[in-house]
């Protein structure tokens, strides 16, 4: 994983032409939502040992945000999809 | 004569003499040597001394593991230090020098701290050097510096280049051994893209030093001939001199080639150091097997070898070690050193095999001391004897070369980078390769395999099984006859009881037995708390031939199997690599890459003096003739530009077209500010916040049409803007149909400011720009005289009346210089961001200095910007906690010194007056300060607790930095026009 | 035993056998009044001052591997105290001023190296915040120079003064910083508490932490049950996991930070430097290593391993600002799992279980803090009230506004 | 007044003065291409791709599955634009003075790339007609394959003159040679 990202729209790609955000979960609250679930999505880390999704932005290729699902003590990878396609699955959900 | 070079045999070219220099003496040798070799050569056996006790060391290896023979190589910027002599590649007229001694190899004073060892044991320096407490620093510390470290860095830039590159493989094979080359050759003959690396200068590994007949030749002309098929296959990348120093995720392996490390006069159109990031589909390591040290007392006297290292010098190079070489082993490699160095008439003056028998074939004449082992050496700058002892019984040989073999270790340390730990083996009593899963395995000896057939046929077998696995299958490779191979097994021997002198594990780091036992006794029992307190493992060669040691005594120690003992963690890098390979061609002034401006033209034309603003480099001031300071031009830049115009480069600012129906909710989201009712036409300033509540950016949006916008940012926060808005687009609100691309680099910006600049601009912009048609805020495009299309928007930085023109890239520098000569009878002049920094500082306006990732918009006045009525934007749930509401929070306020030639400089801190200077007392900082030349004296805007209940407060500009208390008056951060009239003009 | 220059003379007499264990290795006994759950730097330091300045010597920490196998033993070993915000720079100073004194107070050589810190700055902008910083300091009493480029110049030759893409225009520089020999930091610390009476016990992971009625009474451990009036965390990149046990929700995502080291060199770097223009920094080892770092590798990572494109970049902006380094040679590179907080400061406070104390948010910077963490951490659990200079280090502060964000970067732990 | 409206080529200052017979391996660069983005819009993708495959006189560079870059070297900025305007879904922006067009051939071609992007460039994976955005020479770039030797790369124009220096440094091996196309 740290070496080559697999971009669902450009293929193998290094490092560095990626930004990483963070983790891509939860989603962002509702605008009426209460204080601790802002609290909680704005501060508040699951940082699981093991498998996890996180963003990741091909700033120097597609310019798409994605989501990275993998393994942070392994870095294997699960597999590297759209960030739209992962919040459209997650709303199902 | 000791050491010497044979009258004939080796594969050294014979024909070609080079001349090369050892501690300002010359010697020679021959093309194909390595320095190692031909200083052995020339008898020259004593080499280094060691890191701690400074005791005389030769080498001890042919190879990279070398731990002893370390020099600097090379003169002036190009010196090298620490190169290992052993891989050193002879060229004509190179310069070697020894390190770490004073005042001469033979000589050295150091040698002092081997007398004093017996106080100088493990981590000795944790128990003492402790009072008094200031003798450390001032004493101690430096003596100790100065007699660690190894050679010296000269300290000057690299006349070299060096460069990077990618390459991509089906198959990575890791070291041409046989091995190596049969996996090679069998999937490349099966048309797979093949890269084939190794360490060493000539491919064919072990083969190139080993007597034994392959397929009816030497072993040395079987490899050559199969590095020559290798050679003639498209799909095969052949890499010498090339070493795989890491593995890593992903099967990217790094890589760095020496390219001119062996030439005398580098061509400058080429590398010194080329470093690889090699992908893999799948490797084989083919790294082969490393030679055991046996622990015996007096182990580390220059000419104890490894027996393998012996016959690498004997058979490869031609070169005796001695002329009376003794053997110490403890299976066959022992044997065959003898045999093949009686075969070259060399004498040998016993085997010691610490076995009591074996079937090892023994050279005719050869006397053989079995169950017998060497307690101590003799000798100081060479060994010239051994004290052989059996049952009880000591006698002293003579030699002056002992070959030593403890057996054998696979090297497979790049197998366990990525946290797979090796796995001990009771059968073959050595640390095995872990299981990867296939796509990384590990051939020949590295793989355990000790014969040199069986390491042919292991490298083609795992070639067809890597090959199955990406689908292609190989042709079965007719593997060749070997003849004359021996038996390499080995019966293990941690170390050898009765020693009667330091017997080293690590050689470099004169780490021995004894100081494994203190770290015993002392509770550093884990082989890693082993390893921090003793050193063993540290030195430049990792442990590569110690550590196996160090693991077999230890478990000896606390009687259990080196399985439960365990390795230390094997990380990169396999041998050391230079800091100048893993940077390439990115340094000096090629460290990161330069943005230009459309501009820059136009501004070296009329003199600017540029700065490094991040990426970019931008014109600071304009500077003319008679001005002595950078000041002085700053001033009459900022006066010009109040009193008539000026032409500033923005072209720098981030620009992102917008497009789509849902574009202004979407930045009615984006910014804490309203959006949805700009109109068209029209430009709006416009502030972001983050999640959090805090400030992120701000700039102007301007709606071109209905559903198109173009958007300004921040020079410093373009690229993150962009990033924002598309994470926020594609994960928050997919809904909303909106696109962005970034057009920065397609427009040349400039800001046409100053009470003429309609004047001017009229001069060039065919459309009505009167204040009518063209009001502040106005965002149009526009056509200029000529034709061109441009766009025009009515925004102000600096607090005149200004407009922002933007033209295409490429007509930048002409337009720029059209508007320079429409202005020049109004008395137009280039400004730089200095001046434009002076005309914001004035008119109150925030930049990044004020928006610093922890002011709100409250903070800096611009709370009332905040929309609260929209339903959401980014930050305004966080945006209301109490900490960031706080009334005690540090406000913009603008200061104004009391005496009005004193001087504010940006970075102070602020008191109350009369307090004394402490934390509690602190009451904010001085964000922007400079010369008012419009006000005549310092103006500075500052963030003060609660700043805006105390216009009219003097309080103090405390910088005890540069030792400056100034009184200033606080007031309103606005200081010129603060009705905005010259904003309508 | 006590260390002295006599005492290595006496042993070395009689062969260096006498010599005992730095400390003992006990078997857990059922009930401790504080348990620490992580022997790393900071962990052993609770134990060793809630021992010394505090009277609490039946204490136990537990640690799943060995003693000092975390970040306290695998960091680049720098001090100082140079920070901006009124949340860090007193807690940081204090810090300091214990590592002034760390030798004496726990006989163990550390070999704390005051030879300079200075951050080099390349920017009228960086100049600015650096004056900030260093008027900050000086505000405290700590003190801090602002030095020109002819200043620098003169105290580090060898910098790229003439050829650089980001040239230098001075430093800030704070004289008592500098480095401590990192692994005997973690032996010191662990020697004087087991010399106290704490028991060290080694290769013992926490794997449950019971409580009842709302309070902790316990660890499960893989050495079984252990019973304790207050438990403490300590346990960097493994907060999460272990506070998980307890149902902690925290504001911690772990990260890898690689480190360097080169091949032994005479001295050539006296200071300890950073580089503006990036993130590298670099000092030079008392053994001839020269120490260093840059950023992390910027995504959530457990494996203490980092990437080659992180490593060249940390190489490309060590020959940047040091091109004489072109032609030496790295060594080892190693990572370090980070607890980076959400504003890249600490964590030491209690937490919503009663008599459960955590430490933790040290992001990168966790190693300087050893002594005051530890002392701050074993002030909380021994009076139940929080120390004076780590006040501001609050569980609750993300909630109510009050962050400590030293690098302005807001909540995006990476960035810090 | 008017203007003389006089074009100025960002790597002007790179190539005029260094012009030789191109060796071999030769890097050209075109003077004054048509360049635009095209960003298809939600849920117009597919149709906006098919639009722009059938549109003449004009090459379509693949950036990401809703963005294109859109070259052409004969037909201007106008008729480029008029043919965008008709597409449903599509907006667009004329980058031509934004982006920097350079043609890259020869022999050697991979080697030197190798040392300029990370992607493999082997006829099997990066086949002509190829294009993706990436970075090159450490600046983010379109590339793609106009023939078995013959990459083009679209660089942006700030950051053109520092490209464009690495690869001639990153050729200096193959004795790349570099000159204007037309």
């Amino acid at each position: 994983m740290a070496s080559l990202i697999t971009c669902p729209h450009c293929g193998a790609r290094p490092k560095e032409e990626f930004s990483v955000r963070g983790a891509a979960m939860p989603a962002r609250p509702s605008p009426m939502a209460k204080d601790e679930a802002w609290h909680a999505y704005v501060y508040i880390r699951d940082n699981p040992k093991g498998r996890y999704q996180e963003y990741w932005h091909h700033a120097a290729g597609c310019r798409r945000w994605l989501v990275v699902d993998r393994d942070n003590l392994t870095h294997d990878v699960f597999g590297v999809t759209d960030a739209a396609d992962f919040v459209q699955a997650r709303g199902i959900e | 004569m000791t050491s010497y070079r044979l009258a004939s045999g080796g594969a050294a070219n014979r024909g070609r003499s080079l001349t090369f220099t050892f501690d300002g003496r010359t010697y020679k040798g021959f093309e194909g040597d390595t320095l190692a070799s031909a200083l052995l050569a020339n008898d020259q056996m004593l080499m280094a001394r060691s890191f701690k006790y400074h005791r005389p060391r030769g080498v001890v290896t042919a190879g990279s593991a070398e731990p002893n023979a370390l020099m600097t190589i090379g003169a002036g910027a190009r010196s090298e230090p620490n190169a290992r002599a052993t891989v050193v590649e002879l060229y004509d007229r190179l310069v070697a020098v020894s390190q770490n001694r004073w005042p001469s190899l033979k000589h050295d004073f150091g040698a002092l701290n081997n007398v004093l060892s017996p106080f100088l044991g493990a981590g000795f320096y944790y128990k003492t050097f402790m009072w008094p407490a200031l003798f450390w620093e001032k004493l101690y510390e430096p003596l100790i510096r100065r007699a660690a470290g190894l050679g010296k860095a000269v300290m000057q830039a690299d006349p070299d280049r060096y460069e990077k590159s990618w390459t991509h493989c089906d198959l990575l094979v890791i070291g041409a051994g046989p091995a190596g080359l049969t996996a090679a050759l069998a999937a490349g003959r099966a048309g797979a893209r093949v890269i084939l690396a190794d360490e060493g200068f000539r491919l064919g590994g072990s083969m190139l030093s080993e007597s034994a007949m392959v397929g009816g030749m030497p072993a040395c002309d079987f490899a050559t001939t199969t590095v020559e098929e290798l050679a003639t296959l498209p799909n095969v990348t052949l890499m010498p001199r090339t070493t795989v120093f890491g593995w890593y995720d992903d099967m990217v392996f790094g890589a760095v080639e020496r390219v001119q490390k062996h030439v005398a006069t580098p061509s400058p159109d080429l590398p010194m150091e080329r470093l690889w990031r090699i992908v893999a589909k799948r490797a084989i390591l083919a790294a082969g097997a490393e030679e055991r040290p046996l622990v015996f007392g007096g182990n580390d006297r220059p000419g104890v070898m490894t027996a393998g290292a012996i016959r690498t010098y004997l058979n490869r190079y031609g070169v005796a070690v001695g002329g009376k070489v003794a053997v110490f082993t403890n299976g066959g490699s022992g044997y065959r050193t003898a045999a093949d160095l009686v075969a070259r008439g060399v004498d040998v003056t016993a085997i010691i095999d610490a076995r009591p028998g074996s079937a090892d074939p023994v050279p005719q004449g050869i006397r053989v001391i079995r169950g017998g082992s060497v307690t101590d050496t003799r000798g100081w700058h060479r060994i010239d004897g051994l004290i052989a002892e059996r049952s009880g019984f000591e006698e002293v040989i003579a030699c002056d070369a002992l070959a030593m073999s403890g057996g054998w270790s696979p090297v497979v340390h790049l197998m366990c980078q990525r946290g797979a730990k090796p796995v001990w083996s009771d059968e073959k009593q050595a640390f095995m390769a872990p299981d990867l899963g296939g796509a990384f395995v590990a051939a020949g000896s590295a793989a355990g395999f000790d014969g040199l057939s069986d390491c042919l046929k292991d490298g083609a077998a795992k070639a067809h099984t890597v090959l199955e696995s990406l689908g292609r299958r190989a042709l079965p490779l007719a593997l060749p006859r070997v003849e004359g191979e021996y038996d390499a097994s080995f019966a293990p021997l941690w170390y050898v009881p009765g020693a009667k002198n330091k017997a080293f594990v690590d050689f470099q780091n004169d780490v021995h037995v004894g100081d494994l036992g203190l770290a015993q006794r002392e509770g550093f029992r884990h082989i890693e708390h082993t390893k921090r307190y003793t050193t063993a493992g540290m030195a430049t060669d990792q442990g590569k031939l110690g550590n196996i040691n160090t693991v077999g005594i230890v478990a000896g120690m606390r009687g259990v199997s080196p399985a439960e003992i365990g390795t230390t963690t094997f990380r990169p890098f396999y041998t050391p690599v230079s800091f100048g390979a893993l940077a390439g061609s990115a340094r000096a002034e090629h460290a990161a890459p330069v943005r230009t401006s459309p501009l820059a033209g136009w501004a070296r034309k009329n003199g600017a003096a540029f700065v490094e603003a991040g990426p970019w480099h931008r014109s600071a001031w304009f500077p003319r003739e008679g001005e002595k300071t950078w000041r002085e031009s700053v001033d009459r830049e900022v006066l010009n530009v109040r009193a008539n115009a000026g032409l500033c480069d923005v072209s720098t600012l981030g620009k992102i077209e917008i497009f789509g129906a849902g574009a202004a909710e979407f930045l009615d989201r984006i910014y804490c500010n309203g959006f949805l009712k700009l109109p068209v036409g029209k430009a709006r300033y416009g502030l972001m916040l983050r999640e959090d509540g805090i400030v992120f950016d701000d700039g102007t949006t301007s709606r071109l049409s209905e559903n198109h916008y173009v958007m300004t940012t921040t020079t410093a926060y373009a690229a993150e803007v962009l990033s924002h808005m598309e994470f926020a687009a594609q994960t928050f609100w997919p809904e909303l149909d909106v696109r962005f691309v970034s057009v920065t680099d397609q427009w040349a910006q400039m800001s046409l400011a100053g009470p003429k600049a309609r004047i001017i601009l009229g001069r060039v912009v065919q459309d009505d720009i009167s204040d009518a048609a063209f009001p502040f805020l106005a965002a149009k495009e526009v056509t200029l005289r000529g034709g061109l299309r441009a766009r025009l928007f009515r925004i102000s930085f600096s607090g005149e009346l200004a407009y922002e023109l933007a033209v295409p890239a490429g007509f930048g520098e002409a337009v720029a210089d059209a508007i320079m000569d429409a202005g020049h009878e109004d008395g137009i002049c280039a400004y730089g961001v200095e001046a434009l920094n002076v005309l914001r500082v004035e008119k109150g306006h925030v930049t990044h200095s004020e928006l610093e990732g922890r002011t709100t918009a409250d903070d800096v006045g611009l709370g009332r910007m905040m929309a609260m009525q929209k339903p959401d934007f980014i930050g305004k749930r966080l945006s209301t906690r109490f900490g960031l509401t706080a009334a005690d929070r540090l406000q913009l306020v603008g200061l104004k010194p009391v005496e009005a030639d004193k001087e504010i400089r940006a970075g102070a801190h602020l008191l109350k007056d009369q307090a004394k200077p402490s934390l509690a007392n602190d009451q904010g900082f001085v964000s922007s300060a400079c010369f008012s030349p419009t006000l005549g004296h310092f103006i500075a805007l500052a963030m003060l607790k609660s700043g805006r209940e105390r216009f009219g407060e003097k309080i103090i500009v405390w910088d005890g930095l540069r030792g400056t208390e100034v009184p200033a008056e606080v007031c309103p951060p606005v200081f010129v026009d603060p009705e905005n009239t010259k904003l309508h003009l | 035993m006590r260390y002295s220059a006599y005492s290595i003379f006496k042993q070395a007499l009689s062969g260096n056998r006498l010599w005992t264990p730095a400390w003992r290795e006990p078997e857990p006994k059922p009930h401790y009044d504080v348990i620490i759950v992580g022997g790393g730097g900071h962990g052993l330091s609770t134990a060793y001052y809630l021992a010394k300045e505090f009277g609490i010597t039946n204490v136990a920490v537990v640690e799943k591997g060995y003693i000092g196998s975390g970040n306290v033993g695998r960091n680049t070993t720098i001090i100082r105290s140079n920070y901006l915000l009124e949340g860090n720079n007193p807690f940081y100073e204090f810090s300091l001023k214990l590592w002034e004194g760390i030798e004496k107070d726990f006989n163990y050589n550390a070999m704390v190296s005051q030879r300079g810190i200075i951050n080099l700055f390349h920017s009228d902008g960086q100049r600015d915040e650096y004056a900030r910083r260093g008027n900050g300091m000086r505000m405290h009493g700590v003190y801090a120079e602002l030095l020109d480029r002819e200043q620098v110049r003169r105290m580090m030759p060898y910098l790229n003064f003439d050829h650089a893409r980001f040239p230098i225009m001075g430093g800030l520089y704070q004289k008592r910083g500098g480095t401590v020999r990192h692994d005997a930091v973690a032996w010191g610390y662990a020697r004087g508490a087991d010399q106290r009476g704490v028991d060290i016990i080694q290769h013992c992971e926490v794997t449950g932490i019971r409580r009842e009625n709302g309070v902790v009474t316990g660890v499960e451990t893989t050495k079984g049950f252990i019973g304790c009036n207050k438990l403490a965390l300590a346990a960097a990149g493994n907060t999460t996991t272990v506070g998980r046990m307890a149902d902690l929700e925290l504001p911690i995502e772990t990260h890898v930070l690689q480190a360097f080291v080169s091949e032994g060199l005479k001295p050539v770097i006296d200071h300890v430097i950073t580089y503006g223009a990036g993130h590298f920094y670099i000092s030079q080892s008392d053994k001839g290593g020269l120490v260093f770092g840059a950023e992390i590798d910027f995504y959530s990572s457990y494996a203490q391993r980092g990437n080659l494109q992180t490593v060249e970049h940390t190489m490309e902006e060590g020959v940047s600002l040091i091109p004489g380094l072109s032609r030496a040679k790295v060594l080892r590179s190693w990572g370090g799992v980070m607890d980076m907080s959400m504003d890249g400061s600490p964590i030491i406070d209690r937490t919503p279980v009663d008599n459960l104390y955590l430490n933790c948010g040290w992001c990168y910077g966790g190693f300087k803090a050893t002594p005051a963490s530890g002392f701050c951490f074993a002030h909380l659990i021994a009076r139940n009230e929080t120390h004076h200079v780590s006040r501001f280090m609050r569980l609750d502060r993300f909630e109510r506004g009050y962050t400590i964000d030293e690098a302005g970067k807001g909540p995006q732990p990476n960035l810090h | 007044m008017s203007i003389n409206l006089l074009h100025r080529h960002v790597l002007e200052d790179y190539i005029s003065g260094f012009e030789t017979d191109p060796n071999p391996n030769h890097v050209a660069v075109s003077r004054r291409p048509v360049i635009f983005s095209v960003l298809a819009h939600r849920g117009q993708e597919t149709a906006v791709a098919e639009a722009l495959g059938s549109a003449h006189g004009v090459v379509l560079r693949f950036c990401s599955p809703s963005e294109w870059l859109l070259v052409s070297r004969t037909a201007g900025p106008a008729t480029v634009a008029g043919i965008l305007s008709d597409i449903a879904g599509a907006s667009f922006a004329d980058q031509s003075d934004g982006r920097v067009l350079m043609t890259i051939s020869g022999p050697s071609v991979r080697n030197i790339l190798g040392k300029c992007v990370a992607v493999d460039l082997h006829p099997e994976v990066f086949a002509e007609d190829y294009s993706a955005n990436m970075l090159f020479c450490h600046v983010a770039a379109n590339v793609a394959r106009s023939g078995p030797d013959t990459f083009e790369i679209i660089v942006p124009r700030s950051l053109a003159g520092s490209a464009f220096e690495e690869l001639l440094e990153m050729g200096r091996e193959h004795a790349l040679t570099r000159g204007f196309s037309d």
